[in-house]
């Protein structure tokens, strides 16, 4: 992991809500892999300024690479950027998703929250022909989806965060991968993990997987803000994570 | 250079940069190694070390401020036996001292970790944080019994109580007054709703900061070194501080945001950079300068493919 | 509403919203009289008033800092006399309560003003501004002079030696505490190059003295109210200072950076806003928005010849 | 004076240095007049959150007003603006310039700084006849003027601040209007008032002014932040002037 600077190459509106930031990436950047994340930061043009309102960095999950260094990004409308600008980037922060080798059937989980960090993984993984299913629960739910690879089937959570025919689709998936609303992470995690138990006999190591994306002062492991309690062990997110099997973690 | 950042005694702790990270923003040991070029700096300070392992603060940890932030992490640390154990080969292989920052907890405590460090050559110096709260006495107590130690100990302030604590400190054998801890503070979480209570960092503590500095340093005996900390965020920053009189300064939260900040500042402040090449590219004289830019400078106008290769 | 933002005596100030400037940021009467309708305030806090006229500072007077600046006014005004005659009149036209800002320099001069401003019934109250770096023996007689006010007696504190004054200045006679004046710090100003001293204002602030009026409302007396005072940037840093304790707020010097804002925290807390019509326009809402942006919003891309005619 | 919106119509780069906004302003800003000023701020788009860094109002000298409310403001080129965006403006700030009744021959002065504060006048001034000199000092002398008008006569001084035939031009001209490096205001005015008084028998009252540039920080006479000392009183820079006579102005 390292800085370097990175530009905006192109911005194209996705839809009525996202937009989607091409950077083209120094070549540290360019072996990222689904799971890993940078934390971005605008540069003033003249190098010598520094800005510091707003202070930390953002938590950005690429979404694809393509064309060698070319990141995608995808954010919200509202956000304002040009062709252009310059970024400082550091990363890749935190250590790739690891699939089961064996992995036919993955289930992925929006909870309150964009998708963003559970798309890089979508081309690889239709290429390799698994079977892609994704929840969208809560304000989740108003995520407009028109975008994402016709292959991957969506459905959309009733309000108590449950769906049709779910004790099979839970039973069928290899893997889950969730993203929360940082706000409320561990609670949130905390039911997806009840839903699961009350679905299933039993919930096994390497199947239940939370993508935390609390704030990360640092990214690098120095500021121990992001220590987690998991099973045994304090981790950081920013340096063992940004996943972690939720039933290793002690949810409080 | 050579600076004699604490006072001249049969130990004493002399850094080749008057600049160092402040405890807490830098990690136990390494984890800037590939962002920042330690030679640069003048010391490594750890985070904050107690005898027993600490737990990090449920709850909210970090509020976003405008240019600034609270934090509360609680101190998570694996306890000073274990930090020892974990760290002390990277220390040994690092080219700079190294600076144990012990939170002040009991005399009991403090007594204990000092027998421990003595024994610990890859440490060349203790920071002594003192916590906020404490009376007069609790204070010099710790100090005192810090002060057993057969290092240089350096002694960090609490902000509110600074005026209050720093010549007796100094009196009860500091070797070195650090001002000072960031300011507690208390804001509203807004996921949670709730206020929430931290310290605070940003900009906006350095003129605070800045002025005590100043001010102390007419106080204090002239034999004890001040080193200032507080909201740096710039090698003007840190110039400011040595010339309200501090000898050395430490850099906080601003590492978190721009990590080769901190090198640029010691580059500076250890002369450096003395001069620059007529028409230098940028990278060529700041060191928080990647090769993107030095192309960008080059060629104006460029696709995708000149870049990251 | 009714609020009595003073302790109950024969003599107490009662206001219809716990929102007012603070002692320095709105003049000493009608600065604001085109931009803000006083009507939504609680009370107008004027500028600080000597007894003998006080000239503006030399040298620097401002230093921008990031989200926040430093001044240094030296307090000009014309004296206590003088601003009486001058000003008399147009409070007496207020709408508003007026709460006169007494800086306190000694005993003599404070009871001078006692007298003179018991005569006085244009002002409603006075606020007794104790100065940094009193001993608690000149703070407390200062408070002791002012108390023998035939008014309510709002006493301002200084930052730092807040804790330490806050309970002796209650116990001497303060009717109210105003918590706290802006932080001295020392800043480069850029032009000179050279290091100068003021006070230091910005929504950073508004961390450490929230965390102070929490605090401090445990430990001093409940019937003493407490008015927070620093860094209120927004309606709802003005409510966390209400949940933290404070009976009121001041609002410094984000009136000078966009002068509705304290007409908008002041209709929020004063419950002027209460419900908000489905598609209401951003101008019905919010008392800072000019009629341009109701055009904007009903056409999004107007022309130059849609506007401001 | 007043709080309103305003837009940025278009922005046009004028030469190497500088750009003009062209802004849609209140009407209650469509009478202001030369010597007066605005204080502007950027306002969010979303207009409740805002930003505080900056945290002051920048001081702008319009230089323009043409079709009505269009307000044009010369910036140096370096500060980015988009067409579009909104700025809440507090004005008109201060007094206009109070001209003789029968000038006939105008000298301005710009040292160490823009002109800028000194154009709004130049179209009204040349349509009446009046004969317009401008003295470029110190920094300024690398304004470019190719922009302004052909009609107004440019002297750039010398390092002294002394330019040819300048005995000449102080006794031609009826008024002086001078604009300085607002960090070290007073003294470089009182090295113009120097030089005038070296060069002319007499500096007569209504002669030489100065246009002062200090940071305002509220603008409307409350915070006392820009308090002058003129001889026999305390004045507002931002009430009273932006111009004073440099002749009453006590400099200390
Ligand atoms: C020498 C020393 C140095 C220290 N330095 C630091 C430091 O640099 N950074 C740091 O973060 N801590 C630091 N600590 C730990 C910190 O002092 C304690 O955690 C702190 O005293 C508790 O906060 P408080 O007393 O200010 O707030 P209080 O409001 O008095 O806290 C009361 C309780 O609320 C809890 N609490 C406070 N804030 C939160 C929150 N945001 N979410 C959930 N619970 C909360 C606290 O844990 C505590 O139990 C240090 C401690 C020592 C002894
Ligand atoms: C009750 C009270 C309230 C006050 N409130 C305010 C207030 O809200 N705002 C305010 O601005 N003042 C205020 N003053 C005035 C202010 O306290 C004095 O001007 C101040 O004490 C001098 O600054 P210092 O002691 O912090 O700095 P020091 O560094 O101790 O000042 C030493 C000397 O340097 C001069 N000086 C300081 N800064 C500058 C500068 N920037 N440029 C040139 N000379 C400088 C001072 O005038 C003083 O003579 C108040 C005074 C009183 C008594
Ligand atoms: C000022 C101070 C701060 C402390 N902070 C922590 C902390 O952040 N994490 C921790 O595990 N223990 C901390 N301790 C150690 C406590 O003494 C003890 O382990 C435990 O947290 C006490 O529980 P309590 O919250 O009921 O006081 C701290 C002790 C003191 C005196
Ligand atoms: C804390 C304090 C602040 C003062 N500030 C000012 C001031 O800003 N302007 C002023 O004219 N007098 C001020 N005075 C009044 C002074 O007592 C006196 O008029 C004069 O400034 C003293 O000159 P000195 O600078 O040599 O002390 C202040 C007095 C005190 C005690
Ligand atoms: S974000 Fe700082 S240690 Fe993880
Ligand atoms: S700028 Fe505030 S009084 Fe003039």
């Amino acid at each position: 992991m390292r800085e370097s600077q990175a530009y905006i190459e192109r911005i194209k509106r996705v839809n009525r809500q996202y937009q989607r930031l091409e950077l083209a990436v120094h070549q540290s950047l360019t072996s990222v892999l689904a799971g890993q994340a940078l934390l971005a930061r605008r540069i003033e043009k003249d190098f010598e300024s520094e800005r510091w309102d707003p202070y930390l960095r953002k938590l950005w999950f690429p979404v694809d690479l393509h064309a060698g260094n070319l990141l995608t990004i995808e954010l919200s409308a509202h956000e304002q950027f040009s062709p252009g600008e310059l970024l400082s980037i550091i990363g890749p922060i935190g250590q790739p998703f690891r699939f089961r080798q064996k992995l036919r059937n993955i289930l992925l989980i929006a909870n309150q929250t964009t998708p963003a960090p559970l798309l890089m993984m979508l081309p690889s993984l239709l290429k390799r022909q698994v079977s892609v299913t994704m929840v969208l629960m809560g304000e989740a739910r108003a995520y407009d989806t028109s975008h994402l690879p016709g292959e991957v089937e969506i459905i959309h959570a009733e309000d108590d965060l449950s769906w049709n025919d779910m004790v099979m689709t839970l039973g069928w998936a290899d893997q889950v991968f969730a993203a929360c609303d940082p706000g409320d992470e561990l609670r949130h995690f905390a039911d997806i993990l009840r839903l699961m138990r009350e679905r299933r006999n039993d919930v096994p190591l390497n199947y239940a997987f939370g993508v935390f994306q609390r704030t990360l002062p640092c990214g690098v492991g120095a500021c121990h803000a992001c220590v987690l309690n998991l099973r045994g062990a304090q981790k950081l997110q920013c340096v063992d994570g940004l996943a972690f099997d939720l039933t290793t973690l002690r949810m409080n | 250079m050579a600076i004699e950042i604490t006072r001249s005694r049969k130990y004493s702790l002399v850094v080749s940069t008057p600049v160092m990270p402040a405890a807490g923003a830098f990690g136990f040991a390494d984890s800037y190694r590939a962002m920042i070029d330690y030679e640069k700096l003048g010391a490594l300070v750890t985070n904050p070390v107690t005898i027993d392992a600490w737990n990090p603060a449920a709850g909210t940890r970090t509020v976003p401020l405008d240019a600034g932030l609270l934090l509360h992490t609680g101190l998570p640390n694996p306890g000073l036996r274990k930090v020892i154990r974990r760290y002390r080969k990277t220390w040994s292989n690092l080219p700079i001292p190294v600076i144990l920052h012990l939170a002040g907890t009991s005399v009991q405590h403090v007594s204990q970790a000092v027998n421990l460090l003595d024994e610990v050559d890859e440490v060349a110096a203790v920071e002594l944080g003192l916590s906020d709260d404490l009376t007069e006495g609790e204070a010099l107590a710790l100090v005192c019994a810090a002060s057993k130690l057969e290092k240089p100990l350096l002694v960090r302030l609490p902000f509110y109580e600074c005026y209050q604590l720093a010549l007796p400190a100094a009196e009860a054998g500091a070797d070195a007054l650090v001002l000072t801890a960031a300011p507690r503070g208390t804001a509203r979480d807004a996921h949670s709703g709730r206020l929430v209570s931290g310290r605070i960092y940003g900009p906006l503590i350095k003129p605070m900061i800045l002025r005590l500095v100043g001010r102390l340093r007419r106080e204090v005996a002239a034999e004890v070194p001040i080193i200032g900390c507080g909201g740096i965020h710039s090698p003007q920053d840190a110039r400011d501080y040595i010339d309200a009189g501090a000898i050395a300064v430490q850099v906080d939260t601003a590492t978190w945001a721009q990590p080769k900040m901190l090198e640029r500042i010691s580059r500076d402040l250890g002369g450096w950079i003395a001069t620059r090449r007529k028409d230098a590219l940028l990278d060529e004289w700041n060191p928080d300068m990647g090769h993107t830019e030095a192309l960008q400078r080059r060629a104006p106008a460029p696709r995708a493919n000149d870049l990251g290769k």
